[in-house]
């Protein structure tokens, strides 16, 4: 434990995950209706399986795409399908998705049935189950996981690292699924090993989780090829490439995947929904997110059905301790504020974060004074300071020159910066504009 | 003596200077775009630099290409602006002007927000924050994009919402392309009556977001009598060949989402 | 097109000519102006009353054998002139030299020392300098330059900051370098005065 | 005066920009990109080399003999002109890629003071050929140097919030003072 | 009228040094003092006045190709002229003003008119330009100078403005103080334009 | 809903540090040096740092108002340029020199390009310069020799390069007990305040340790070592080095660039000390390096992990 895996740049963040690092995971209360949008994922939508009117189990397949890249979605209750409309959803933009209502019985569909020992499965067979699972990443953009764990041919894949760094602040969710679900996680990790045929795996893990480190160690004790990596404590850590840099050494070339230097990285709730799948049968219709911050009277790490609102989640947390000012889906450095408690916990909410008005409040900027501590802090080592600026001039060309798209937006940048500069807030819009152009030349 | 040797060596330098040069021009000749020569001669041939460009040469081939304006020569005057622009084509303006306008009227005070906006006072930063502060999905934000954009300073912020002038509009289309939120569009320049609203969502909804909001009530289409206004997909449009601005139709709308000047109204 | 050579050639060289020709005329009705000019600007009775007050005439020395001699033995004497009075009375000469050391400009600075026959400073006037305007400078003022009046070119003068002794004199603050280069011409100008010129 | 010394004179103390003022129109001019800076100072470089070899020959045996240095402004500005409009043309046929880099900026620098300022004041001070010949390689060297600090600087100040009326050439023309109060760290420096 | 305009232009609205920036070598090196601003001026007043006169008359017989050649002697031949004059009877002026004066011939603002003005437009109203420019020349070169001299000096035209306490302020006659004053003065000068513009509007 | 959730792009939390804490910090790494001043050259030299600390605040203000911009006083930037002035000039110069360094500084260098991060050049120093060209008499003497308190104009570097006295002994040069600007005078307790900055993550070690060890190494080829010391401790070196040269705003950015610029300042301080025409060559090495800063800035770039994209 005294080996530490790092990378070069990041910040080092206040955690504040004391409000709910010792907390077990509860299951949350049953909704009386949830909203479950047909697009949770990157990829293309899914189309209704279901018509309004019509009753529904838990864990029946409601809705679906043709397209390779995508993930179906399920029903997290049985009851009734009241409407089919476009309602708000944490990522920001209004969603078409099935709302219904609660019969209270909890009925399982009957396509749920366990899926046996992973020894008897095959790699397509697995490959099968996920994708049927509804399975997409847990710990960042949402992309279908076994698009992931299908790389072509002429990638070798020889690594797979598990990603329990949860470097956000506040949350807690992934720390307390390796202390409380670590069998679970063991279980995903030799499905996902045998699905995509790698040899070794590493599950990577901030050092500031000493009780899931140990868990985990305990856990792997004597099996060939598992091996737990502390990281160092630095955001972000959880980041694929700097997990993959830290762990192995490697770099992922600019604008590459994982792939590109034979890894796959998989949240660790990911790899322990997995286990789940195999285990029970149970598609992805919960998961575990953790809800905390100033102005929640009870933080707590719940299990919730997919598709509760936030409104709900909150309430069983007490309801707010103060006049709530910010809002947020997931953590603080990454998480998209909300407008609105109306909204449903999807696959990808790790984190429901609710700051008081002081919090939440946004300082005012004054000029960068090159500090330089950006340009350290970033962990792809761009220069944010400067790409903010020429953002602001609207000089995208020379944006593009310096790199802009290569920001992961993780907001090192802005945090650390002492001018309270916007400076990701600024470099999004040159990113965007690049995209843009770059589509534009492509057609 | 004196004098002759002055003349005969100056003259002698001329005459070795000018064979050459003419010599020079023949035998390197190099074929150049006709309009970099056209433009070159109606730079002023000061060659002092102050455009940027490596001298008037370099500046023609800019100007030529697209790269640098037709007004980007600080010596010339508008006289010399005009000769160029010619050259160049960019007059070639056909029909009626257009003018760009921004259809929505909801300003502070008549349109609600959906949260408090903390960031960056810049329109597409708001709009990716679940598609700005605006309640209404695509009312102006007001953070000046297109202000910034207009290199004719044609654009204001009023209110909380750009207001464009008819006179200084060239045109350029750069605010169209900018708005996060398309909210601009051309319409004629002499055009006073303008659906201000571009929400396309039920009556009910609009009234929640926005007291100047089109509700697609149909009052105007009823009342129009020359069949210039239709209400599609929840918003009415102006055909503007067939308005004749007598202003029914901004009298009649009960949100009062059609603009006009009713003492310009055209009364036949 | 062969044509058009011949005529170009022709226009440009017709212009030259014409321009050459205003211009030799210009400089015929001109040049004895500016030698004049020239003249007073180094040598004319402004000069010549700087370095030894009262003179009004400031010729070139006779003696050009001497003068030949000098110039070959020291490379920074420039030219030696005689000052006289109304009356024709010899008041001394006008040694004009290089300093040795440069001045803040990085150039030797130029002067006419005026010495009389007795080997007595007179007076002096720096004619070809690089320093700073308004602070080398201040070695041209008479503040400065009064320092060297009455000495004897006996002894070689030294610069000094501040308290300067007998044979030194004080420099000018914040331009040590202009006084050092203005004080090394007048000790070339004495020792030429030593060495060719005294009785 | 050794050659080196000289050199250092040339280019950095007496730098043609910052305390001759020779060459200020393409100095503001084309210093907006770094890139095309670089190619103005060399062009100079080329140019001013290349003038002062041939105007001091001319001096020298033809304006001396006829006792006609009066004609010695007219006479070199033509010769300046001829000349570089001949090698532009010279570069745009043989040379295309070097055109593109050096012959783009050549007609702008017939009209700068520099290439003529020069030439006239290695006739005016009196320097010997090859004295004159590192004259004409050092200054513009200086040109070169301060033009491409200064499109650098610039780059910098072109981003920053300089209030309306300043911006363009008067905050060019502040940032060259302030660099030129920088290069006063070279006065008096004897090498 | 016109004329009048042809001549309030030269001074303000296209002045060569505030607004169209060029000429800015003597503008910088020569204005330590403002007697030399004055003298500079009168210098290209007279290089621009005469050659805009010649090059306006002789604009039908010059040949398009060998027009810049042409300009550049008859440019040359008046600041020959003008150079000889100076050395014969103004020499403290011509030494202070020393290589900026046969530099006169590159300086763009003459070129530029003869180019742009005199070469489209006849004699008359080349004269008025010529003076025209040629004044707003002399006025930007001499104002900067008096500041510089004032400042700098503590004195105008050589006499004593500023009172014997003030310590004057060398930087200023320096180089690095001719490109600050002439960028504040330009930036002062836009300033005022943009004030004048905007009251216009309205 | 009477109070709207407030939204906006994440982050959603921002650190401590604040422009305004960095500053105060190297308010606080200047006071030891401040005292020392004031113990060896008399209360005026304190005098002298309050007024041009107010004339730099006031000139702020005044930009500031007349540009119509909003009045940044408050990052106390101003506040650390006003000291730097006054430590840059002579402890006996007169009242005025101060405040039409500081107001120069602040109006010229720093808010015409569009006030703090923007200049590219050092205010202070070029204050110092400015001062130093303007009114040179003022600026090369007016030091007072703590150990006689008389009035001199001969500071070590001076002495070494000619000008008469004798140089001090070495171990006044550690105490601060030599002639020579107000700041620059006690080097033990400027590297004191340096250390603190470097400790409080203020300033990076690189440009105080590249800067000074270029000097020595040098002074150890030109005389073989007799001068490191006075050429470390007897001039302006140590204030230079830690105080000056690091600012943000002028230095480069990057890690490698620091070492560039530390370098080149370095090399100019001992070109222009040993053969140039000033004695001391602090002040002008770091604004020459200023100049070539943007240069090293975009040339110097950090390596972007994962390489660069191969550009089509
Ligand atoms: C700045 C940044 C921080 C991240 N932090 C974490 C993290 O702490 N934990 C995590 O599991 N994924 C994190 N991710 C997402 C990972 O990069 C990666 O997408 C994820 O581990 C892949 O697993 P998944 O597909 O199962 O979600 C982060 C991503 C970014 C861009
Ligand atoms: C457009 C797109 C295409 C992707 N294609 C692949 C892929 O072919 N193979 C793969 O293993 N991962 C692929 N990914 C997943 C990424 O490696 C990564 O896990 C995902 O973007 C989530 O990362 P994050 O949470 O760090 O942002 C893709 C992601 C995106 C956005
Ligand atoms: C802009 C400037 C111009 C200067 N000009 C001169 C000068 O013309 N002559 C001179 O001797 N020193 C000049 N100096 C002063 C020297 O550089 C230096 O201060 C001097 O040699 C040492 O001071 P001291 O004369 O008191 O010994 C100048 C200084 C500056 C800053
Ligand atoms: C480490 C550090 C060093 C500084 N050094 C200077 C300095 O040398 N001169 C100065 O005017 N301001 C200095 N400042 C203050 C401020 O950064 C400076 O005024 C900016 O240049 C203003 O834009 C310094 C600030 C810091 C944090
Ligand atoms: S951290 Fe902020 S102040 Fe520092 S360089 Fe980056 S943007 Fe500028
Ligand atoms: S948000 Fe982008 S620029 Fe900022 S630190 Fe992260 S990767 Fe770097
Ligand atoms: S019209 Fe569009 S770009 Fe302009 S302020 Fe409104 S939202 Fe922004
Ligand atoms: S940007 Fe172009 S189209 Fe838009 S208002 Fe300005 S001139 Fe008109
Ligand atoms: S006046 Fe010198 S280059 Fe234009």
């Amino acid at each position: 434990m005294d080996k530490e895996f790092t990378f070069k740049g990041g910040i080092h963040a206040p955690h504040f995950k004391e409000q709910t690092e010792k907390m077990p995971i509860e299951d949350a209360i049953e909704p009386k209706y949830v909203v479950i949008p047909l697009s949770q994922h990157i990829g293309a939508p899914c189309e209704p399986l279901v018509a309004v009117g019509e009753h529904v189990k838990v864990g029946q397949k409601i809705g679906e795409s043709k397209a390779f890249v995508s993930a179906p979605v399920h029903s997290s209750i049985s009851g009734t399908v009241k409407r089919i409309e476009l309602h708000q959803t944490p990522g920001g933009s209004k969603v078409k998705s099935i709302v219904i209502e609660s019969d209270g019985l909890f009925e399982v569909h009957e396509s749920v049935n366990p899926k046996g020992n992973i020894e008897d499965l095959s790699k397509d067979e697995i490959l099968g189950i996920i994708k049927d699972a509804g399975l997409t990443g847990m710990g960042g953009a949402g992309f279908p996981t076994h698009v992931k764990l299908s790389p072509p041919k002429d990638k070798q894949i020889d690594t797979f690292i598990v990603n329990g760094a949860e470097c956000e602040p506040y949350l807690t969710a992934d720390h307390r699924i390796m202390v409380e679900k670590s069998d679970l996680v063991l279980l995903g990790i030799r499905a996902v090993m045998k699905a995509v045929g790698v040899k070794k795996c590493f599950i990577a893990i901030e050092k500031n989780k000493p009780d899931a480190i140990e868990e985990m160690q305990k856990k792997v004790e004597g099996i060939e090829g598992i091996e737990v990596a502390p990281l160092e404590a630095k955001y972000p850590q959880g980041d694929e490439k700097r997990i993959i840099n830290a762990v192995t050494g490697r770099e992922v070339p600019s604008g590459g995947l994982p792939m590109d230097v034979g890894c796959i990285v998989d949240n660790v709730g990911t790899v322990a929904t997995i286990g789940n799948v195999i285990l029970t049968g149970m598609p992805v219709i919960q998961r575990v997110t953790t809800v905390t911050g100033s102005a929640i009277s009870n933080p707590k790490n719940l299990y919730i059905r997919l598709g509760t609102l936030f409104s709900d989640v909150i309430e069983q947390c007490g309801g707010f301790s103060e006049e709530p000012g910010k809002i947020l889906n997931g953590g603080p450095m990454m998480g998209i504020a909300q407008f609105t408690t109306e909204v449903p916990v999807i696959k990808g909410t790790s984190g429901i974060l609710v700051l008081n008005r002081k919090d939440a409040n946004v300082p005012e900027p004054s000029n960068c004074i090159r500090c330089g501590k950006c340009v350290d802090a970033c962990p792809v080592h761009l220069q944010p300071y400067l790409i903010s600026r020429q953002a602001i001039l609207k000089r995208f060309d020379d944006a593009e020159k310096t790199y802009a798209a290569d920001c992961i937006e993780c907001g090192s940048c802005s945090f650390i910066c002492p001018a309270k500069r916007p400076l990701v807030e600024t470099i999004r819009i040159a990113k965007k504009e690049i995209l843009a152009k770059r589509k534009k030349a492509v057609k | 003596m004196y004098i002759v040797s002055a003349v005969g060596v100056l003259g002698g330098i001329g005459v070795v200077c000018g064979v050459l040069l003419a010599l020079a021009s023949k035998m390197f000749y190099v074929p150049v775009d006709q309009r970099v020569i056209d433009v070159r001669n109606a730079l002023p041939g000061a060659n002092c630099g102050g455009c940027g460009y490596p001298g008037c040469d370099g500046l023609a081939n800019a100007i030529a290409s697209g790269e640098a304006p037709v007004n980007a020569c600080p010596v010339s005057n508008e006289e010399g602006y005009k000769k160029i622009a010619e050259i160049m084509g960019v007059e070639a303006q056909i029909g009626e002007k257009q003018v760009a306008h921004v259809m929505c009227n909801g300003c502070e005070s008549l349109a609600t927000k959906k949260y408090e906006y903390f960031g960056v006072k810049d329109c597409k930063a708001a709009a990716a924050v679940a598609g700005g502060n605006k309640s209404c999905e695509r009312g102006c934000l007001g953070f000046g994009n297109c202000v910034d954009v207009c290199e004719f300073d044609a654009i204001e912020i009023v209110d909380g919402i750009a207001v464009i002038d008819k006179d200084k509009c060239t045109a350029c289309g750069k605010c169209v392309e900018e708005c996060p939120k398309g909210v601009i569009s051309f319409v004629p320049q002499k055009q006073d009556v303008i659906v201000n609203c571009e929400n396309r969502d039920f009556g009910k909804a609009v009234k929640e977001v926005c007291k100047v909001g089109c509700i697609g009530c149909k009052i105007c289409e009823k009342n129009c009598p020359h069949d210039a206004i239709h209400v599609n997909n929840n918003i009415a449009k102006i055909d503007y060949d067939k308005c004749t601005q007598c202003m029914i139709c901004t009298e009649k709308c009960p949100t009062k989402a059609i603009s006009g000047d009713l003492t310009k109204r055209n009364a036949s | 097109m062969k044509n058009n050579f011949v005529k170009l050639g022709v226009m440009l060289c017709l212009v030259s000519a014409i321009a050459a020709g205003v211009l030799a005329f210009t400089n015929s009705a001109t040049k004895d102006r500016i030698l004049l000019a020239e003249e007073l600007a180094s040598s004319g009775p402004d000069v010549a009353q700087a370095v030894i007050p009262g003179a009004i005439s400031f010729e070139l020395y006779e003696d050009q054998a001497l003068i030949d001699k000098i110039k070959s033995e020291n490379e920074r004497f420039v030219e030696l002139r005689v000052c006289k009075d109304e009356s024709g009375n010899i008041l001394g000469y006008g040694i004009r030299v290089f300093s040795s050391d440069n001045g803040y400009g990085g150039n030797p600075e130029e002067m006419f020392l005026g010495v009389s026959l007795e080997g007595e400073i007179l007076g002096m006037k720096v004619v070809a300098h690089d320093e700073t305007a308004g602070l080398g400078t201040k070695t041209l003022e008479p503040n400065f330059q009064n320092q060297f009046i009455g000495r004897n070119t006996d002894i070689e003068i030294k610069v000094s900051k501040n308290n300067p002794k007998d044979d030194e004199i004080q420099a000018v603050s914040g331009a040590t370098r202009s006084s050092n280069s203005i004080t090394s011409a007048v000790n070339n100008a004495m020792s030429i005065f030593n060495k060719y010129l005294k009785k | 005066m050794n050659l080196f010394s000289l050199f250092i004179t040339a280019s950095v103390v007496n730098n043609i920009i910052f305390s001759q003022f020779l060459g200020i129109c393409p100095f503001l001019g084309v210093s907006k990109k770094i890139d095309t800076a670089a190619g103005m100072g060399l062009a100079v470089i080329f140019v001013i080399v290349l003038s002062s070899l041939i105007t001091y020959l001319v001096q020298i045996f033809i304006l001396k003999p006829f006792e006609i240095e009066y004609l010695q402004t007219i006479a070199f500005i033509l010769i300046i002109a001829a000349l570089v409009q001949f090698v532009e043309m010279f570069l745009k046929k043989s040379s295309p890629g070097l055109y593109k880099a050096l012959g783009i900026y050549l007609p702008l620098i017939t009209t700068n003071c520099a290439v003529l300022g020069v030439v006239l004041l290695n006739i005016q001070k009196d320097y010997t050929f090859i004295e004159s010949m590192v004259n004409a390689v050092a200054t513009p060297v200086g040109f070169l140097l301060a033009i491409v600090l200064f499109a650098g600087v610039r780059e910098k100040v072109d981003s920053a919030d300089v209030p309306e009326s300043l911006k363009g050439s008067p905050i060019a023309l502040v940032a060259a003072g302030l660099m030129s109060i920088a290069f006063l760290g070279f006065s008096g420096l004897s090498i | 009228m016109d004329k009048f305009k042809i001549f309030k232009n030269g001074l303000l609205k296209e002045n060569p040094i505030f607004v169209q920036l060029v000429g800015m070598c003597s503008a910088l090196a020569i204005t330590t003092s403002a007697f030399n601003g004055i003298g500079m001026g009168v210098a290209v007043i007279f290089v621009l006045t005469c050659s805009n006169i010649v090059i306006s008359a002789m604009r039908k017989i010059i040949p398009d190709e060998i027009r810049i050649p042409v300009f550049v002697i008859i440019i040359a031949t008046f600041v020959t002229i003008i150079d000889m004059f100076m050395h014969a009877f103004t020499f403290e002026l011509y030494q202070a003003l020393g290589v900026f004066i046969p530099l006169i011939v590159v300086n763009c603002i003459i070129l530029a008119r003869a180019e742009a003005f005199a070469f489209k437009n006849g004699i008359v109203d080349s004269i008025f330009d010529g003076l025209g420019m040629g004044l707003g020349y002399t006025f930007a070169i001499t104002l900067l100078s008096s500041i510089r001299e004032i400042l700098g000096n503590g004195t105008l035209f050589g006499f004593s403005v500023l009172p014997d306490a003030y310590e004057p302020m060398m930087i200023i006659i320096q180089p690095p103080g001719a490109f600050i004053a002439l960028g504040l003065l330009i930036g002062l000068v836009n300033y005022l334009i943009r004030k004048k513009e905007a009251k216009e509007v309205k | 809903m009477e109070n709207r959730l407030i939204a906006s792009s994440s982050p959603h939390i921002r650190s401590e540090e604040t422009t305004q804490k960095i500053m105060l910090d190297v308010i606080i790494a200047l006071l030891p040096a401040l005292v020392a001043s004031i113990f060896y050259f008399g209360f005026y030299s304190l005098v002298l740092v309050v007024i041009s600390v107010a004339a730099a605040v006031a000139t702020e203000i005044a930009t500031q108002k007349i540009m119509k911009k909003e009045v940044t006083i408050n990052d106390l930037s101003a506040v650390v340029t006003g000291i730097l002035v006054a430590f840059n000039v002579p402890p006996n110069a007169p009242w005025w020199i101060p405040i039409l360094g500081s107001a120069f500084a602040i109006a010229i260098a720093k808010q015409i390009f569009g006030g703090i991060g923007f200049n590219f050049i050092n205010p202070a120093l070029a204050g110092r310069a400015f001062l130093m060209s303007s009114w040179p008499t003022h600026m090369t003497s007016g030091f007072i020799d703590p150990v006689t308190d008389a009035i001199s104009s001969a500071t070590p570097l001076a002495i070494m390069k000619g000008a008469e006295g004798e140089l001090p002994s070495l171990l006044n040069m550690f105490l601060g007990r030599i002639p020579g600007v107000i700041g620059e005078t006690s080097s033990i307790l400027l590297i004191v305040g340096g250390i603190y900055l470097i400790y409080r993550g203020v300033i990076k070690w690189i440009i105080p340790v590249v800067y000074i060890g270029t000097v020595a190494i040098l002074a150890l080829f030109i005389d073989g070592g007799g001068s490191i010391l006075y050429h470390v401790f007897g001039g302006g070196l140590i204030l230079g080095a830690f105080f000056m040269a690091t600012d943000y705003v002028t230095c480069p950015i990057t890690d490698k660039g620091k070492i560039i610029y530390a370098a080149g300042a370095g090399i100019f301080t001992m070109l222009i000390r040993t053969l140039g025409g000033y004695p001391e060559g602090v002040s002008y090495s770091i604004l020459l390096m200023n100049i070539v800063t943007p240069l090293i800035d975009k040339y110097v770039t950090p390596k972007l992990f994962g390489g660069a994209k191969n550009e089509k």
